[in-house]
């Protein structure tokens, strides 16, 4: 099965045979041998070419892979995707970034805009109280906002939809 | 001496002062907010009582009813610990009027050096400088500005009533000035609720250098050399080191006596913090003085012997300190690496859930003073810093590799860490070579972020293979265990995306 | 320097040695057998390579297998640890002809002390008194009785091929002496397959101090005191402590000096311990060098603030010595908890299962050189060892305290463990009190285990509501996971069998 | 509803209701609120009477309680078994003795005994090796040796029933 793997600005092509409990993956360094054994939920034991690696993808969002202490933030690209990239179809998947939600529980202190308004990526929208600290949260894009789902003084949970920017 | 203390704080200090009671024999008794029922001080005290809700302001805040518990459980003392009613006068006041013993300096010293500005004041009266500037507020824009021309330019905006950085701005010539002013009087009213601001010369490449005091009752006060804490962002402290690589033995000795004079002039006692800036010239000037214990004292502890608390009890229940200025030393360098539950690709933003996995780092010379364990939920309420990792060798660059050792062994699966920029940080040849100032984080930021986010092809293959097994297992294993399957992968969702067209 | 090391070993060894390898810079080689695909040491290290099955005789004592591993991998020394192959002569051997570095001494002095019998011949040939005896196995009984007579009863009779009071008998007077070299003789051959045994002076009242020794390749050999090991059971050390309250300083310069000229006896280099019997009137006599690391060398470490794996590292790589005699010291105490999975209650059976839950102590001057994590499995293959508690500080009663507060916090849930029997000797007023000879255990083995077993009213209502509880929650949770399920309770087979009937 | 914990020659009955999320328990020290909460898989945060405990109830064998560090082995026996011990038939439970089974994994390398023998509660009646080290397995009560499960030389798990004496 062949993959593409994004980090950052660098993208690495492997091919990925299953081959018992361990996988044999081609790709530009030629072809080794992974053995990855699983510690704890989401936490494993990787051995490649005999280095010894622990490999974390137990957060929510598995973009995030932490590689011996180092979090990384990486896609996945199977096949199917890879063809609808080459067509140009990507940018699907940016329009989603317009959905702003909260990556831990807070109190919102204040909204700085209102429906209709326009901001830029990388704008505060908003300030939201949490772990004793003012946490600004920004526009992910550039773009009109649609929808606030929230008020100032008002909790919420993790993962609230909080702003919609379209 | 006494017989049980109630320690008024949570996470890494409350079980940093409670280690320190048990091993003099002192009974403890923890206090707890309903999110930690379980947290580890309530887990390691002898007692504890239930204070209120998960906010800090209904249980850690809530002073009567923390008296009501020192009362019911007969402690003869409380330990604020550091951060909530440590520095706070009243609260200090209301133990020592209720028979209990305050572990901390007299109401009055607290009250002397909680105001910046009329700690300014009270330390113009000694020989202790300070960074020159208005004495008071800014009332008058004229006035202040002639004070502005007379120390020169730059100078630096400051709110009376807060820290953080709020209310702050550098001017840079006559013509900003009054405008500056303006925003960061009403910055600064906007965020403490207190407009009044005040002028100081801007001083360049400076240092962030603090002394730690203890002062008894019998009139002893000694100072246990600095510790250099210029590594921060966001005015937050993240690596502290002593000796400081910056400060020379001569100056340590003017700036320690400095710091005695400080603690004498309010008449101190107990364990504090008297902060400098001190400048390219090596020029120190007072800041401020925290009249607690600081979240860094174990990196004075590590290069001295001296247990900060155990001498913070042994004052205040009335004994001479163990030891005597000249009995002071420095063996070997300490640095410390504040670990917060904070992304930082992502800011710093605070991240929180469960400890998925733990292995702290352990061996010669290496502590770890925190409050966290295998399976233990982070909640959102309190302060995001998980605990202190703090690396003792005999010389400073044995420390930085101990350092990176320990960073490299330390796990903490399930949620983000500042494990890996302090790793980072400690890699950085400015920060190896030394001395390194307050701007530090600013400068190099680029380069420390850089560092973080690099990667070589190897750990890409090892990522995207381990992260291809995951989603393999979650897939053929839908029947495993509901935490593990809501891991979404990009892949996936972009598969999903594909369907919904 | 080397480039990179091949640490022949697992556990908490294998960790402690990797740990000082990457401080140093140098990268690391695990080996690891089947049961030890996820051990500590294989997360740790840069490399891992499996080398067999999970029986030590199919992996861990495989020489020719780890000698491949040091090829392939291009390790240019071996770091053994111990046990295993530490005090192997020809796994020394072939990994110097080889071409690789084994850091520890040359083959020729594993030789010489290895063999129990041969040390002893080659320390006659010194100044260092050995304890009066024969000097060759027994073959000719009334020989034997002349030279027992001749030393005086009571005397020991000792297997030459082995050790851990396996072939020993001690005999009080002449009519029983020939029954009992003949008992020794049967339990020494079906022991160890060598059925010679010596005889030794009985020593009342003794205690074993062994002292560490360091020796370059330049001719340089120091001693870094004492360890006082006398706390044992069946012959196995449980707690050591540095300095021993036994040892004076003449007394401790008397026998350092006997260690280097021993270690100088066999032209040693590297680190070695040279351990004695010391009787009551504080004579000393030579008992048997241990030719590697030894288990409890933090003790030395935290009192020293030498990095004794550093050492042994930079006399293999040809460097000399970091520190002359003079400038060793003695900087406050240290104890070192052994930390099994045992159970004291069971004759200390060993304990296997899964580490449910795992609170590590730390805090200041508190080290723990382990190799376990929650969630990991014991299996029986290996040492129940899973760690060592080493506790510093200024002086001894602190450092009991100390040790006291760290194994109060100490939690491993799942398996049963010595921390609590270590807890009841450090509480124990003989141990406090000090001195005590190597007779303390069996001395004090019912007030130890007394202690063990004692409870309060309080204690019982605790564990009988808490029993009660959870057998409740799994009744009414019967969806719960299943390894819960299998708690199985007195109370519930209770009830189970008089339904059967 | 009633109990009786037993540990070592001590006997505490205790009378216990819940009320809530909580016990309330009545015995000679009077009555007191004790709250359990979880931490781990069979390990409890314990308030009584706000003293903080940490308890352990997670091992194989439920009669080792560990109570803030110190295992304990006792008996939890409600009012049916009691009354059952009154009749005198609490003897019953202990022919169960007589079954012996190995507490961890390991080799068989001597069996002292055939079967028939008599053999006296404590002696050992075979060598185990497991964890670098020989073990005893020593005879839980005296009689005969009714069965033999094992041979010496034999590899055997944990839990393995390799001896009935009756």
């Amino acid at each position: 099965m062949k993959y593409e793997v994004n980090l950052g600005d660098k993208a690495l092509s492997i091919d990925i045979k299953i081959a018992g409990d361990k996988l044999v993956i081609d790709s530009a360094l030629g072809q080794m041998r992974l053995d990855a054994v699983k510690i704890q939920r989401g936490v494993y034991s990787v051995l490649l070419d005999n280095q010894s690696f622990v490999v974390g993808v137990c957060s929510e969002n598995d973009q995030r892979v932490n590689v011996n202490g180092a979090p990384l933030s990486i896609k996945l690209l199977d096949a199917i995707h890879l063809h609808l990239r080459d067509l140009g179809w990507e940018s699907v998947e940016e329009t989603k970034l317009g959905q702003v939600a909260t990556q831990i529980p807070g109190l919102i202190t204040k909204i700085f805009y209102q429906v209709g308004d326009e901001v830029e990526e990388g704008e505060p929208l908003l300030l939201m109280e949490a772990m004793k600290m003012e946490n600004e949260i920004k526009a992910p894009v550039s773009g009109t906002i649609l929808k606030i789902n929230v008020q100032a003084g008002q909790t919420v949970d993790k993962g609230t939809n909080i702003i919609e920017i379209g | 001496m006494f017989n049980k203390i109630l320690v008024a704080n949570r996470g890494e200090i409350a079980l940093r002062v409670m280690r320190t009671c048990r091993e003099m024999g002192i009974k403890t008794v923890a206090v707890f907010s309903d999110a930690d029922r379980t947290a580890p001080h309530v887990l390691f005290a002898d007692e504890a009582y239930h204070i209120g809700a998960s906010p800090s302001s209904e249980s850690y805040l809530k002073y009567d009813k923390i008296l009501d518990v020192a009362q019911k459980s007969q402690s003869d003392a409380i330990h604020p610990g550091y951060g909530f009613l440590s520095e706070n006068t009243d609260f200090a006041k209301q133990v020592a009027e209720s028979g209990i013993t305050f572990i901390g300096p007299p109401a009055n010293a607290i009250k002397t050096m909680g105001d910046k500005t009329m700690a300014r004041q009270s330390m113009l009266q000694t020989n202790v400088p300070v960074v020159p500037g208005t004495e008071e507020p800014i009332d008058d824009i004229e006035q202040a500005l002639a004070v502005a021309q007379k120390i020169g330019f730059p100078v630096l905006i400051k709110a009376a009533g807060g820290g953080g950085g709020k209310g702050m701005r550098i001017v840079e010539n006559a013509t900003a000035f009054s405008d500056a002013v303006g925003m960061a009087q009403r910055e600064s009213q906007s965020a403490f609720g207190d407009g009044r601001v005040y002028i100081e010369k801007y001083l360049e490449e400076p240092h962030h250098i603090e002394f730690q005091i203890l002062a008894d009752q019998h009139g002893n006060t000694i100072h246990l050399n600095e510790r250099e804490c210029s590594i921060q962002r966001r005015y937050q402290k993240v690596i502290e080191e002593s000796p400081s690589p910056f400060i020379d033995s001569e100056l340590r000795q003017k700036m320690g006596q400095a710091a005695v004079e400080t603690a004498q002039s309010c008449d101190y006692e107990g364990a504090g913090t008297v902060e400098f800036l001190v400048d390219k010239n090596k020029n120190f000037y007072f800041l401020e003085m925290n009249t607690r214990l600081q979240v860094e004292h174990p990196v004075t502890e590590m290069i001295t012997g001296v247990d900060l608390v155990a001498e913070q009890i042994r004052i205040a229940a009335g004994l001479p300190l163990s030891l005597k200025q000249n009995e002071v030393s420095i063996s070997g360098h300490a640095i410390e690496c504040r670990i917060y539950a904070e992304d930082a690709a992502q800011d710093f933003a605070p991240s929180t859930g469960e400890i998925v996995m733990l292995q702290i780092p352990d061996g010669a010379g290496t502590r770890f003073d925190g409050a966290i364990r295998q399976g233990m939920e982070i909640t959102p309420y309190y302060d995001p810093m998980l605990g202190k990792l703090v690396c003792w060798a005999e010389n400073r660059e044995s420390a930085i590799n101990r350092s990176e050792r320990a960073l490299r062994e330390f796990y903490i699966g399930g949620i983000e860490t500042t494990i890996q920029f302090c790793r980072s940080v400690l890699k950085h040849p400015v920060f190896r070579e030394g001395p390194y100032d307050t701007h530090f984080y600013s400068q190099y930021k680029n380069d420390l972020h850089k560092e973080l986010a690099e990667s070589s092809d190897k750990t890409m293959l090892v990522a995207g293979g381990t992260l291809f097994q995951h989603i393999e297992q979650l897939k053929h294993n839908s029947q495993g265990d509901k935490s593990t399957k809501k891991v979404k992968s990009n892949w996936v969702t972009a598969q999903k995306e594909q369907t919904h067209r």
